[in-house]
């Protein structure tokens, strides 16, 4: 450990730091020391520096306000390099550990000379909402280019991290019967009644220790310190089964007693003191039956000139820095206060030496002696002075002075922390409610599963908070626990009201960081911007990072008076979760980039991979686009090498991830029969059939062929990219429409592998594999299934073939998938079978005429991609009554159509558009359609084509057309429309 | 003196203390009649008023607003201006309001910070990429503008994309340079100021509680402050729809829907454009104020409550940390959510109903705010009996007829939208 | 001869020790290879009558069908409908009938099992269910991590995952990532 | 949120996948109704979408894949009973109880 280095405003004792564990640490640069247990706010205090930031509109200078997560001035940088950097850290709420770095932010130059405080200069022309006055000379390039690149340089605070955060984060489902948010000890008081009757319980902390206020404030309960009460209620409640969570922050409250919460993990701890392959943070989704609100209370400032100096604080904040961490912000010391509350800070203040004055806005407060305290009855802080530190502040009302000061605390009065009974408000029909004695919101009437707890509810005295600890634990069912007695008590007392001072103005922040002055919401009203939501809109009070939390009900208070309306009048605007802002990251948890989505693969996967194969994704499934064989020149050569080679002798593919449906039953054929447009009921045994399947809304929703393997057994093939969509269509329909359909199906794709052997010498390849199976053109006709065994598997053989080859498909189980793959491998070689991705799949097929996703994007009819005779007229099916809706038969419907480049060479562009003239005009009045599909050459045509819609479709067949791609620079490219079926219309070779 | 805004009356207000800034816009009392009532306060209601009164000298109008003006969705969604359609059916409508876009700060008086940074919507696969030059190549035949970009113009123009995504990897993006954000709450305000201007009666605190109907035409609305009588009325309460359409006894083609939206704290400028990340359905932007705005899609089930579940918070975060992983640190600042009026198809309907003198503006789905000024300038001309091309096909009986206008060919079902 | 059965685990998916390497492994998991997993699915109203047919060919005792009253060999993935395990589809459509759909899913669906001190934290972070309110024998269709996945109760500490092959590898390296901080013994 | 399933029990919502409202049912296989009329309409399209209490499809996706109609408060998103969806159309009365019960 370093030497010691001096901690000019740290008292010699006091506090719950470990003065044992010195901290060494940076701000700026700037080497400083504190003690374990502080928070950077605390610590760099301790080391006198005043200034930790700049405001978010006029760069003033600021330093401190609170003391915890309702900080908006100091917001710090930590930075461990460009990626892990970790911009608006509130100060109040970092721990130092050794070696932290941190830095402030948003200034040029200096923190103490920042170029951009000339803003503050021109102050007065930039009051709230200005930017919608002004910025219109030049018009919109002018704003684009000149105006607004200036204001979005100046804006924003911290500088963004520039790479993928190197940290992890996990997601933890959480379970309790009540949650208990807030661990002081109204929330502990409450945790330890409900976990004494055997519930479980989890206390949410957002500090880094449970307690509270009653760690430090110096109260005393059954005579012991508030820190030792806490800490044997902590043990009870652990013994008890309970949890405690400290650096927790429960964010928001969701639907049937779900929270979200942010635990904090490495934050405070060196890297050697995290554990290796933990989690920064956790995000807890908690599920509790009941939960309790002891999220306490927030004090508030009050609107006076200079009320935003660095020196100038809140008195809980004062006060916590004092009894907290042993720092003492100030040896001059001025008191602003409406209530009592201020007399226990200027005691404290007091007893630690300071020179204190308190500033009483009450001329009618009870008199209060307290040794070295000077009072003065009846004003306020009228303006406070000093730049870069308070060392003035002139008192104004029913006498008038100036007194030297080197900080100035503020008891404005408290606002309970009602944020998250709110983000549910529609469960209670009831926004938190005013209490015009208390001068707050206090929640609303809670429902049977929440209680309210501590000085949330209102309650000024610890003993007032013990209560209502205790009633809360009624409420849920807890057990009733003996409240401690508090002796030392701190003074309370209801504030008077006093938003802001007399002669408050332009200087007389209410929202700190976005520097809204009570001017301006002076202005708003007077601009007609009466509603809240107004307000906080054209003031953008409320809105920066601190979200309001020392400033809103005053800025609505000043409102009402703005507009002469009562406060429960105007009411609060609605609070969004978070509760305090947490990292975007740890909600995302596991989830990102490469784990973003599971990948699905093939049981073939690893041979592909090993085997040249390029993946691409289709859905969360990796299959092969193509294979690199030496001597390939680029994906199209290898495409086209496949193809040939397929056409010419043999290919293999991989089908496996197509989906795969089991159907059983007596009704099954029925079942079929509704949802395929065609027939089924006929459908021999041992054969498949192609199918067309709609939506209820009468367009194309996937195709495949479905085999009859049984009297009452079906096996039904989708596309890969429906297969899921298939399955829940079906069941929906089974489930909602048709409940007694005798019939059962369930999803096989997963259990079987299945390839596809295509090309003349498929079927020798297949009499190789199955030496017993009669596999001849009679054995095993188009369209034919036989059900047979390799090597004591299952194994079902189909005729079918999407290539357009004399093709068979093969599946066998899973697990033996790839050993048969090796096998049909082994058993083509003498045909040089040949892998074939979907790239060359697709020229298969588009020579073909066969339809894809390209074509069926779910805006096509069947009639659309010349299907339309696969309608049995006997029978109703689902989308048969859309489909007879007037649109479907428009003469104008695109339809589908073959494309054939003029000349070779000539590229097709997919998604091109189609024109009869190469002219133009080229505008949606004249376009024909459009393409879906292109194979950049076809052996076939030795040159491009490609499938495309268009209107009138079969009397452009023969006829010249233009693909003209705009996207493309303006391309155009001459083709030919042609019949979409280019290879073996007539079927021969699938069914040779 | 003018009550036009600009540097110079900045200026002036700002050395006498801004004592001159009258109210932005009136608080009158409603009263017994007027010609057209518009239900509705928020952006297309207002700009409906805004233009029945600039275009077509309509000024005895009033809008009548449940509670303050700009409250809905105007109000709370991620601010996003394109006209990047597919179809015809769409594109000349959203083209028609980009249009106007451009223009409007200067027509409102009112600075609503449009800021055509451009869009992007990444593609993922070969077969993506046809499809978004198809859309690229039609927006064109629009009027609109599109250019193609591969994987190295994506990583170009956001150089904290992660093009090499290791899940799904980005093969380029459909940008078009037109599109990009507004100050949402602009928008609503300066068309407020500009009907108020113009003689238009904006109510606010005003329920409608009743649609008046008499031998199948409307005679006026029955509201929170008394009878108010139009032989026109024009419903434009998107979110409501229902509702609203229910005290007419309408039944619509409508589902709510809660969009869930983001905001993270102010930092300095990390993202220059609009991009989309098509895996995951995600959105995000940064504002002005340097927040990045972001979303993804809607939650799914029906609701009023303008607030969403956790689920899809975390598929959002998922998605965003997967497309932009440096914004992993960045903090997440204020979470809302807007109901939304999906229609079957996924696109709206501006069209007359089977009740004479009643004019309905609805089913925006999440298309709602950069139609603004484009459906308040058609909506007022079907109003004004002057229906223009824009909005022919935005039928409200296409449902029956099969003339539907399907972007994403999901299919009659609201939420997939 | 017997074709080699392929592993759906993956290559990362190795045998040892993985994660934390202090003190004893928090995670104990393995892989069930060449189990016989049918599925069965009751068709409409016929439930009851497909569980008699069961226990009289099997003894399997599934109650009345909740998801808690599974049995080891027979786990409950929603009405009337189920994963057994040591059967073959022949033998158990034999006994089924015509009362339910019998397929095989020795292939589709692989099982891991897994067990030991960190299986409740473990389990935390990939199941929204809360294990705690579980019987032993229960089983819950849910989902590991987002991908769908059955979860089987074997004991106090002890969970069979059943999960669709093509997605095993995914499971096996997000299983790795979720245990590293307990440390994670593969059988 | 937590949703009810009739099999499974409460369970989070990120395992079923909401569809719609179920306000009407498919008209019958083979029926007279054309697809302009209430009936398809209705069924597709029509929608009272009340503030209130409403009965929408929910799969339970990733759990027993059972698809169910869950009677729910759209304003309050209070979930207050759900039944298996093959029960539900041919359970009127329990449909119309829960229309009742708004």
């Amino acid at each position: 450990m370093s030497a010691r280095l001096p901690q000019p405003n740290r008292l010699d004792h006091g506090g719950i730091i470990n003065r044992d564990r010195p901290v060494t640490f940076t701000f700026d640069r700037r080497v400083y020391q504190g003690f374990e247990g502080d928070s950077l706010a605390s610590a760099l205090l301790a080391n006198g520096v005043k200034l930790f930031g700049r405001s978010f509109k006029y760069h003033r200078p600021r330093g401190i306000l609170g003391a915890g997560p309702e900080e908006p001035n100091a917001l710090v940088e930590v930075d461990r390099g460009p990626a892990d950097r970790d911009p608006n850290h509130r100060a109040t709420m970092l721990e130092i550990y050794e070696g932290l770095e941190t830095f402030s932010q948003n200034h040029i130059g200096p923190l103490n000379m920042d170029l951009m405080e000339v803003n503050d200069l021109f102050s007065r022309f930039l009051p709230a909402g200005f930017y919608y006055k002004t910025f219109f000379f030049g018009g919109l390039q002018a704003w684009y280019r000149l105006y607004e690149p200036i204001i979005r340089r100046a804006a924003g605070l911290g500088r963004p991290p520039l790479a993928a955060d190197p940290h992890h984060y996990d997601k933890i489902y959480t379970h309790a019967d009540t949650l208990v948010v807030g661990g002081g000890i109204a929330g502990l008081t409450t945790a330890l009644s409900l976990a004494k009757a055997g519930q479980s319980v989890v206390v949410c902390e957002e500090r880094d220790r449970m307690g509270g206020s009653a760690l430090w404030q110096g109260e005393t309960f059954n005579g012991e310190t508030g820190a030792a009460y806490i800490a044997h209620m902590c043990r009870e409640i652990e013994a008890a089964g309970g949890r405690l969570l400290p650096r927790t922050t429960v964010f928001g409250v969701y639907d049937a007693g779900t929270f979200g919460a942010v635990e904090r993990c490495h934050d405070h701890l060196t890297k050697a003191d995290r554990a290796p392959h933990t989690a920064r943070m956790k995000y807890h989704r908690i599920q509790a039956k009941a939960v309790v609100y002891a999220t306490g209370a927030i004090e508030r400032s009050v609107g006076f000139n200079g009320n935003d100096r660095p020196g100038v604080m809140l008195a809980s904040a004062g006060h916590t820095f004092l009894g907290k961490y042993g720092v003492r912000v100030g040896e001059r010391v001025s008191l602003f206060t409406t209530h009592d509350g201020g007399y226990g800070t200027a005691a404290a203040f007091s007893a630690a030496g300071a020179e204190v004055t308190v500033l009483d806005a009450r001329t009618d407060a009870a008199d209060v002696s307290i040794d070295g305290v000077r009072v003065i009855k009846g004003v306020y802080a009228g303006q406070a002075h000093g730049r870069m530190g308070v060392r003035r502040v002139d008192y104004d009302g029913a006498s008038s002075g100036s007194l030297d000061a080197d900080a100035l605390l503020v008891a404005g009065g408290w606002n309970p922390a009602v944020h998250l009974t709110s983000h549910t408000t529609d469960r209670r029909q009831s926004k938190p409610v005013y209490d015009a004695e208390l001068l707050a919101f206090v929640p609303p009437e809670l429902v049977d599963q929440e209680a309210a707890a501590g000085s949330v509810t209102g309650a000024m005295s610890t003993a007032d908070c013990l209560a209502t600890a205790q009633a809360a634990g009624k409420k849920l069912g807890g057990k009733k626990i003996e409240l401690p007695t508090v002796d030392q008590a701190l003074p309370v007392s209801k504030p008077m009201e006093m938003w802001a001072v007399p002669g408050a103005g332009d200087a007389a922040f209410l929202d700190m960081q976005n520097d809204a002055t009570v001017k301006d919401v002076k202005l708003a009203a007077q601009e007609g911007f009466k509603s809240v939501e107004h307000m906080k809109r054209y003031t953008t009070l409320g809105m920066a990072t601190d979200q309001g939390k020392t400033a809103n009900v005053t800025g609505l208070a000043l409102l009402a008076a703005a507009t002469g309306r009562d406060i429960a009048q105007v009411g609060t605007t609605t609070f969004r979760p978070p509760y305090t802002p947490i990292p975007i990251g740890v909600l995302a948890g596991h989830h990102r980039q490469r784990d973003y989505a599971p990948f699905r693969y093939s049981p073939v996967h690893a041979w592909a991979e090993d085997n040249g194969a390029t993946f691409m994704e289709a859905g969360l499934w990796m299959r092969p686009a193509y294979y690199t064989a030496p001597g390939d020149k680029d994906w199209l050569d290898s495409a086209v090498r496949e193809t040939r080679a397929t056409r010419g002798s043999l290919g293999i593919t991989d089908v496996s991830t197509l989906g795969k449906i089991d159907i059983q039953g007596p009704d099954a054929a029925e079942f079929l029969n509704r949802l395929y447009t065609n027939g089924w009921k006929t459908l021999p045994v041992g054969k498949a059939r192609y199918g067309l399947m709609l939506r209820e809304d009468g367009l194309v929703f996937d195709d495949g062929t479905t085999s009859r393997l049984g009297e009452n057994h079906y096996y039904m093939t989708t596309t890969t990219a429906h297969a899921a969509a298939v399955m829940t269509h079906m069941e929906f329909m089974h489930q909602s429409a048709w409940p007694d359909l005798a019939v059962a199906f369930a999803s096989v794709t997963d259990q079987w592998g299945a390839l596809a052997l295509a090309g003349p010498n498929a079927r020798a390849c297949l009499a190789k594999l199955f030496p017993e199976v009669d596999v001849s053109n009679d054995g095993l006709p188009f369209m034919g299934v036989i059900e047979t065994q390799w090597q004591g598997y299952t194994a079902r053989l189909f005729r079918i073939s999407f290539s357009g080859e004399l093709a068979y498909e093969v599946a066998v189980p899973a697990d033996i998938f790839d050993a048969f793959w090796q096998a049909a491998l082994q058993a083509g070689a003498e045909w040089k079978i040949t892998p074939y991705g979907l790239e060359a799949l697709n020229i298969m097929r588009i020579e073909k005429g066969h339809v894809t996703g390209a074509e069926l994007d779910g805006r096509v009819s069947m009639d659309d991609v010349g299907l339309g005779k696969m309608v049995s007229s006997k029978k109703d099916f689902v989308g048969r009554a859309m489909s007879e809706r007037e649109a479907f038969s428009d003469p104008d419907r695109a339809k589908m159509v073959g494309l054939v480049a003029a000349k070779p060479g000539d590229k097709i562009i997919g998604g091109g558009i189609v024109f009869d003239s190469a002219e133009g005009p080229f505008d949606y009045t004249t376009m024909l359609g459009y393409v879906t599909s292109v194979a950049q050459y076809s052996p076939l045509k030795d040159r491009a084509i490609a499938l495309a819609f268009i209107k009138n479709a079969a009397d452009w067949h023969g006829k010249t057309l233009y693909v003209v791609s705009h996207v493309h620079g303006k391309s155009i490219m001459e083709v030919r429309a042609e019949s979409p079926h280019f290879y073996d219309p007539n079927n021969e070779k699938v069914m040779a | 003196m003018s009550d036009r805004y600009g540097f110079w009356r900045l200026l002036r207000e700002g050395l006498r203390g801004h004592t001159g800034w009258g109210p932005a816009w009136r608080d009158p009392e409603p009263k017994a009649e007027y010609d057209v009532i518009i239900i509705g306060g928020g952006g297309h209601g207002l700009a409906t008023a805004y233009y029945l009164a600039k275009v077509h000298g309509i000024t005895n109008v009033a809008v009548l607003e449940k509670g303050y003006l700009g409250g809905g969705n105007v109000g709370r969604n991620t601010t996003i201006v394109r006209s990047n359609y597919l179809h015809t059916g769409n594109e000349l409508f959203y083209e028609k309001s980009l249009q106007l876009w451009e223009g409007l700060s200067g027509d409102l008086d009112y600075n609503v910070m449009f800021s055509p940074r451009s869009i992007i919507n990444c593609f993922h696969t070969d077969g993506q990429r046809d499809a978004e030059a198809r859309r690229g190549n039609q927006m064109i035949l629009h009027g609109a503008d599109a250019v193609l970009l591969d994987k190295e113009g994506v990583r170009r123009e956001a150089p904290l994309i992660d093009v090499d995504n290791p899940r799904f990897p980005i093969y380029g993006g459909l940008m078009q340079k037109r599109a990009g954000t507004a100050r949402h709450d602009a928008v609503a305000w300066g068309f407020a100021r500009g009907a108020d201007k113009r003689g238009v009666d904006l109510i606010q605190n005003c329920e409608v509680t009743g649609i008046d109907v008499e031998d199948g035409r409307v005679t006026g609305v029955q509201t929170s402050r008394g009878p108010i009588k139009a032989k026109k009325i024009g419903m434009a309460v998107a979110g409501n729809t229902s509702r609203v359409g229910a005290l007419a006894g309408l039944r619509l083609p409508i589902e709510s829907h809660v969009l869930q939206a983001f905001v993270s704290e102010g930092i300095k400028p990390m993202l220059h454009n609009v991009i989309t990340f098509g895996a995951g359905h995600f959105y995000i932007s940064q504002s002005d104020k340097g927040g990045l705005v972001f979303g993804a899609s809607l939650d799914g089930y029906n609701t009023y409550a303008q607030r969403g579940n956790l689920p899809l918070i975390e598929h959002v975060m998922e998605a965003g940390v997967s497309f932009v992983p440096a914004m992993s640190k960045v903090r997440l600042l204020r979470s809302w959510g807007g109901v939304m009026d999906m229609s079957p198809d996924g696109s709206p309907i501006i069209d007359k109903t089977p009740i004479e003198g009643l004019y309905l503006n609805a089913g925006w789905c999440y298309g709602g705010f950069k139609a603004t000024p484009g459906s308040g300038w058609c909506f007022s001309h079907l109003i004004a009996d002057k229906p223009t091309h824009h909005i022919a096909q935005m039928r409200l009986d296409r449902f029956k007829t099969g003339r539907v206008i399907d972007e994403l060919g999901a299919g009659a079902q609201h939420n997939l939208h | 001869m017997s074709p080699v059965l392929k592993n759906p685990l993956g290559a990362k998916w190795t045998a040892g020790r993985h994660g934390k390497a202090e003190g004893g492994p928090g995670v104990l998991a393995s892989h069930t290879a060449g189990l016989t997993i049918v599925e069965v699915a009751a068709l409409p109203g016929q439930a009851q009558a497909m569980r008699a047919a069961l226990k009289a060919a099997f003894g399997m005792d599934l109650g009345a069908g909740s998801p808690a009253e599974g049995a080891e060999n027979a786990v409950c993935t929603g009405p009337g409908q189920y994963l057994l395990t040591g059967h073959d589809v022949a033998t158990v459509k034999a006994a089924v009938g015509d009362l339910a759909l019998a397929v095989d899913q020795s292939s589709g669906r692989v099982r891991l099992t897994i067990s030991g001190p960190a299986i409740a934290a473990l389990l935390a972070k990939t199941c929204p269910l809360d294990l705690a309110t579980w019987p032993v024998g229960a089983a819950h269709a849910s989902h590991f991590l987002h991908i769908a996945c059955t979860y089987f109760r074997r004991g106090d500490a002890e969970f069979d995952l059943y999960v669709g092959r093509s997605f095993a590898q995914s499971v096996g390296k997000w299983l790795l990532d979720a245990s590293a901080e307990f440390g994670l013994e593969i059988a | 949120m937590l949703i009810f399933c009739p099999h499974c029990g409460m369970r989070p919502s990120e395992e079923f996948t909401p569809k719609g409202l179920a306000e009407a049912p498919r008209p019958a296989l083979g029926g007279d109704d054309r697809p302009e009329d209430d009936a398809w309409q209705d069924y597709l399209h029509t929608r009272t979408n009340k503030a209130g209490q409403t009965n929408e499809y929910f799969h339970h996706s990733l759990g027993c894949r059972r698809w169910i109609v869950v009677h729910r408060n759209t304003l309050t998103h209070e979930v207050t009973g759900s039944t298996m969806a093959s029960e539900f159309w041919q359970n009127q009365q329990q449909a119309q109880d829960w229309e009742a019960g708004q």
